[in-house]
């Protein structure tokens, strides 16, 4: 069967609140409303306003609240519209959520997900675009997932549920009403994916392709189209970017000595540096090609269709990259 | 000069300050361009609509009509030398603040004709030379920006202030009650415009606020409370408070007010609020058949406002027409104005070792 | 059980309340508690202020000295069940949270035997188990935390609330404003303790804030202003507020207090206030001078609380040896805690490929 | 002579402030105070209480007036206490000074410094630790900056004081106290560095040591002490993170074919891994070893000295980093 990736977070968010009366929702919209992007769809209805909060447009105090209560034994899935307007709240993720357990010598842990859309969407412009995924990967105390397809939506958001510390989980708003096929263990209450594993999408000996969230189906598209071509890609889904699987990406590259990142958010000190810095350290003598990067244009995100195309990777870009190396 | 009409506005609320009188001196002539300014409002927006739904439009749209009186009102108490700033929902003072419709629509269609080049899109729209900054994306953030430009103004030693526009839910973050401390400790003239259209996305007021009295919610700092559809109420208030700010330092305006359209165009705004409340709005508030009323009450001929409203459709369709001929921007616009001084460096593309040099070109000529 | 006494504090001034009778009872027992508290409070950070001194102690360090009798009446109202959240200045909450002077300490000179192992140092002081919730190096981010340990308290349906302390600095934090918002839609169990010691770091209140009646600042939710210096004003007004808080939701208490240190060890604390004004402060506020004279006043032997004193010295004096003989941490601490589930993951010391699990391990038995 | 750090920028910050009217500075404490790290001392009294503001401790509002008075034409520097605090304030430097320029189509610019210490202390433990080049430089729009010596701090400043976009400006604590020769023309009132250029500390044909602040202190001392074992090393101060002087460093690669990163902050997404990055995609063939990092530990700082010490890199890191590859 088939499922939204809408579906599979609305679904994971309202088994793990049947599952654990700890476990509760907040943000702005996501009740009366059903949320902006109706993730939480008929949750309200079901838990009722107690556990599942509207909060006014105040991302600072709303996240020092979920985070607050989090210490004090609560599991809070704590929603920002987009992730654009968490910046107001970054020190309650960074300062107080992440850094907490660890300046408390073990007392103090926070449960907590931080969770909402990432990066661009569909002609909503410079402020409303940035993908955050490198910020938030860099800090130790915080986990980040990114979902790519349904059942990456459902297992990572109950791992994250049930997981005792903070993470940080960056969807993506174009994905949210794309089906993809779910197996029956795909549906299960317990459905759980390990946190800081990759997934190979696809098996292939020539050019390591690794990316995550929307990136990812494009990295598969382009395998395709290059298959065709005789060039076999591998695709790496990386699920986790903190932490980041190493061991998976080292294997893949000791297959196929060649590995290209690809993501939606700027080039500078971005997920695929970090990546192109694990394999010089780690994988130096396998490589038989630079490792390069597909990223975002370095560009604050135009508002015209043409020029947003132009500034995010496209899957020609990835076969350019691709063929520059095989 | 046409003769003087004096029109005995709702009263205002205060709060710490007394309030100025409800009676507002108007004329036939004025109010014919309230008339002509905010029926070319209206159309703007539900052309905007329109375009939208024919999908020349893309990505977030917030429309204004309900609340032309606001803008149309401030407009009139203050001139081109003082400031505004706003959120998203700022079309309308793209042309108060003397853009064309044809650049507005061009904007929202994502045309190199339009406002921003197509760069910014309808939530970014400016005119530097006319005082209008913008078009802020991230609400609340244009209330410290605001406290700030009314800064410049009174350490350059001009005599004006900043207008700073925002929502009733904006009204509940933390950056604007750091602002009004600021603004207050350095009396700033800064005038903090809280429009209350009652829901911030799908949330009522109540459900946001503990305390909506918004005109109160500067606690230390004066505030009034204003019938946002009926522009004189907002000119006469405005006016007072621009004085006041001039001489005082900040104070809140609630302005009472509402949105007809949902709160951007994925939102069919009749979830959280009852048809019939909209439709009294519209039968009994609307800012525009107050205005006409008026004029018809003060002998104007009903086809004289027939004229204006004819003009007005075909000044807008024209322009939609004329932004649907408008071009889409060349590609190397991507790399024009990230910085004043590029300083010869080069910003990275979307594949390794594709560097540009983005130029500092605002006239967008190279 | 000693008899009862009575004592009128000073008049609680109330704002959108009915202010608490400012009849206070208490006794000699309760007094003497009292009194060695707050000793014992004085002498650790007179002992704090010396190892700084001699340079047993490193980076940030703020002193309670002066503040004892919020805390002290804090507690005396409150239970362990209770919560407390409070800035940087958080030595104190150890020790009445149940915590040892030895572990606090050694936790200001970096050793394994501290409160939180050497990891947090002065101002990360936590007690989970007595619900002391830290130890906040950020100005103002304990205020949403303390409110989101209220909804704790709330969501669980206990009948607890959480005091959350912060400086007359922290007041004007925008996260403030959020957080009694949101208090004050949910009814949260929420009491937000203003210490107001007249200055953040060395800005007087009245140059960071337009209206420094910290009390009235949270406009629509109640609040009340006490003598910050008399454990027994601020006991009856916390109780009156835990009572309150419990039945109807939040509430802000100003303490008007004192700080006889300077902000923090490189802040002699003397450049912004006169030598007047802190010794004027000494002599005819102390909290402890207050208590000592109600004692002799209620007929107890000057020779009891010298021996009191000279216990308390020595309580503390032993703390500071025993902590100076305390361990450095091991090096492998580094790699402990970062992650109640580390997961097996390896985190990247300094040099290349130098990967370590952390682990998870609260006792630090490995 | 010599001249403190501190002497450095206080100097530049009086000669701006003598020469552009439309300068002045804010923060908390920089007036009466005099700067809790008296960056500012005396000139409050030099320039009265319109030009140098003290503000409440609100850093979200008091940064959004600085943007919004540098969008109608001043010229603010706006201090952090300590950059940690501007996590508060980071979305009106990222999408309200970093990006109006672009979304105004070139209308409005935005001429303000954001200062401050960056990264560790000594002593002051996690949340007031954090390095945030790595973040900021990832985001077009922003110029971001961190002076070593007495020489970048004057000429830096002055630069980003007149430059007209928003800088990002990284200071060090520990350095602020440190004496370093200046030539009389570091101490011309016009002495202004140009900013994306790197500076060759120390010129030598092993390997490259590329570091930014403080670090640059250690890698001049690891050099010196390698030196002595016959290897030569090169030493590059980064000056300016964004933009990166990446032709400085390809130079130096070309005669070196070996090059290692040393910053303090955290590993993941840094500074460092973005210059492996570079070094991948456009020196491949000139490496002859990998492109190693020298980094803090991926851990919130901890409090006590010695675990401090182990946090962040020492000279001999430094050294032992580089014999592994020379
Ligand atoms: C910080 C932030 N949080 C959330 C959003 C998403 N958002 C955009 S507009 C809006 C509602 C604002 O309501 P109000 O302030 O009343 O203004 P109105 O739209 O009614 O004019 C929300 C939640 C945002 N843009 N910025
Ligand atoms: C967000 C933030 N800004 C600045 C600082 C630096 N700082 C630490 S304490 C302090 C003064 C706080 O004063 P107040 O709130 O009155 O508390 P007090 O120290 O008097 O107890 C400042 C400015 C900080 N820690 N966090
Ligand atoms: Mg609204
Ligand atoms: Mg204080």
């Amino acid at each position: 069967s088939e499922m939204t990736v809408r579906d599979a977070l609305n679904s994971a968010l309202d088994e793990e609140l049947a599952r654990d009366d700890k476990v509760y929702v907040l943000g702005e919209e996501v009740g009366e409303y059903q949320g902006a992007y109706k993730i939480t769809r008929g949750l309200l209805q079901k838990y009722g306003p107690d556990r599942v909060k509207d909060t006014p447009i105040t991302e600072a105090g709303f996240t020092g609240i979920a985070v607050g209560s989090a210490f004090a034994g609560l599991r809070p899935v704590c929603e920002f519209m987009t992730w654009n307007f968490a910046m107001q709240a970054i020190d309650q993720i960074i300062n107080s959520a992440a850094k907490t357990l660890y300046m408390s010598a073990g007392q103090i842990n926070c449960p907590i997900v931080f969770r909402g859309p990432n990066g661009a969407a569909a002609g909503v412009a410079a402020q409303h675009s940035q993908c955050f995924a490198s910020w938030y990967s860099s800090v130790p105390g915080l986990k980040v997932l990114a979902p790519y397809d349904s059942e990456d939506a459902r297992g990572l958001m109950k791992a994250a549920i049930r997981d005792p510390d903070p993470v940080v989980f960056l969807e993506n708003e174009i994905l949210y009403g794309q089906a993809f096929p779910v197996t029956p263990q795909v549906l299960d209450k317990d459905f759980v994916l390990p946190i800081g594993k990759a997934k190979v999408m696809r098996e292939g000996k020539h050019v390591t392709l690794v990316s995550f969230s929307k990136m990812v189906g494009y990295c598969l598209k382009a395998a395709e189209q290059l298959a065709k071509e005789g060039i076999d890609c591998e695709v790496i889904n990386l699920r986790s970017i903190k932490p980041l699987d190493r061991d998976t990406l080292l294997a893949s590259v000791k297959k196929t000595h060649k590995i290209i990142s690809v993501e939606e958010g700027w080039p500078q000190c971005g997920v695929g540096s970090e990546i192109s810095a694990v394999m010089m350290e780690l994988a130096f003598d396998e490589l038989d090609a630079p490792v390069l990067r597909v990223t975002g244009a370095e560009v604050p995100m135009p508002y015209a269709a043409n020029l947003e195309a132009a500034a995010l990777p496209q899957i020609d870009d990835i076969i350019k990259a691709v063929k520059s190396i095989a | 000069a046409s003769p003087s009409i004096k029109v005995e506005v709702m009263p205002y609320k205060v709060h710490r300050i007394e309030a100025p009188s409800n009676v507002v001196e108007t004329n036939v002539e004025e109010l014919t361009n309230f008339y002509k300014l905010m029926y070319k409002m209206r159309r703007m927006e539900i052309a905007a609509d329109m375009m939208y739904k024919a999908k020349f439009i893309r990505g977030f749209c917030h429309l204004y009509d309900g609340q032309e009186a606001v803008l149309t009102g401030i407009e009139a108490a203050i001139t081109l030398k003082d400031s505004i700033i706003t959120s998203y929902r700022d079309h309308c003072q793209h042309v108060s603040r003397g853009g064309s419709i044809v650049s507005l629509m061009a904007e929202l269609m994502g045309k190199q004709e339009g406002a921003t080049k197509g760069l910014g899109g309808s939530m970014h729209i400016y005119n530097r030379k006319n005082n209008f900054y913008g078009g802020n994306g991230i609400v609340g953030a244009q209330i410290p920006l605001g406290a700030g430009i009314a800064l410049a103004h009174k350490y350059k030693g001009e005599p004006h202030v900043c207008i700073t526009m925002y929502g009733d839910g904006a009204a509940n973050q933390g950056q604007k009650y750091e602002a009004l401390n600021m603004a207050g400790l350095w009396n700033l003239p800064a005038i903090f415009v809280c429009e209350n259209n009652h829901y911030g996305m799908g949330t009522a007021e109540w459900r946001a606020a503990k305390s909506p009295n918004f005109y109160t919610r500067g606690d230390y700092i004066p505030g009034i409370k204003v019938d946002g559809m009926d522009v004189l109420a907002v000119k006469n208030a405005v006016a007072f408070a621009k004085a006041y700010a001039l001489a005082n330092g900040p104070i809140v305006m609630e302005m009472d007010t509402y949105r007809y359209h949902g709160h951007s165009m994925s939102d069919p705004g009749s979830t959280y609020r009852t048809r019939d409340e909209i439709n009294a709005m519209r039968t009994e508030r609307d800012p525009i058949e107050r205005v006409k009323r008026l004029l018809l009450n003060n002998g104007v001929d009903p086809a004289d406002l027939k004229k204006i409203d004819k003009e007005v459709k075909k000044e807008v369709d024209d322009a939609v027409e004329q932004a649907k001929q408008g071009q889409i921007p060349p590609l190397h616009w991507l790399w024009r104005n990230m910085y004043a001084e590029p300083l010869g460096a080069g910003m990275r593309g979307v594949l390794p070792a594709e560097y540009h040099v983005p130029a500092f070109d605002p006239t967008y000529k190279s």
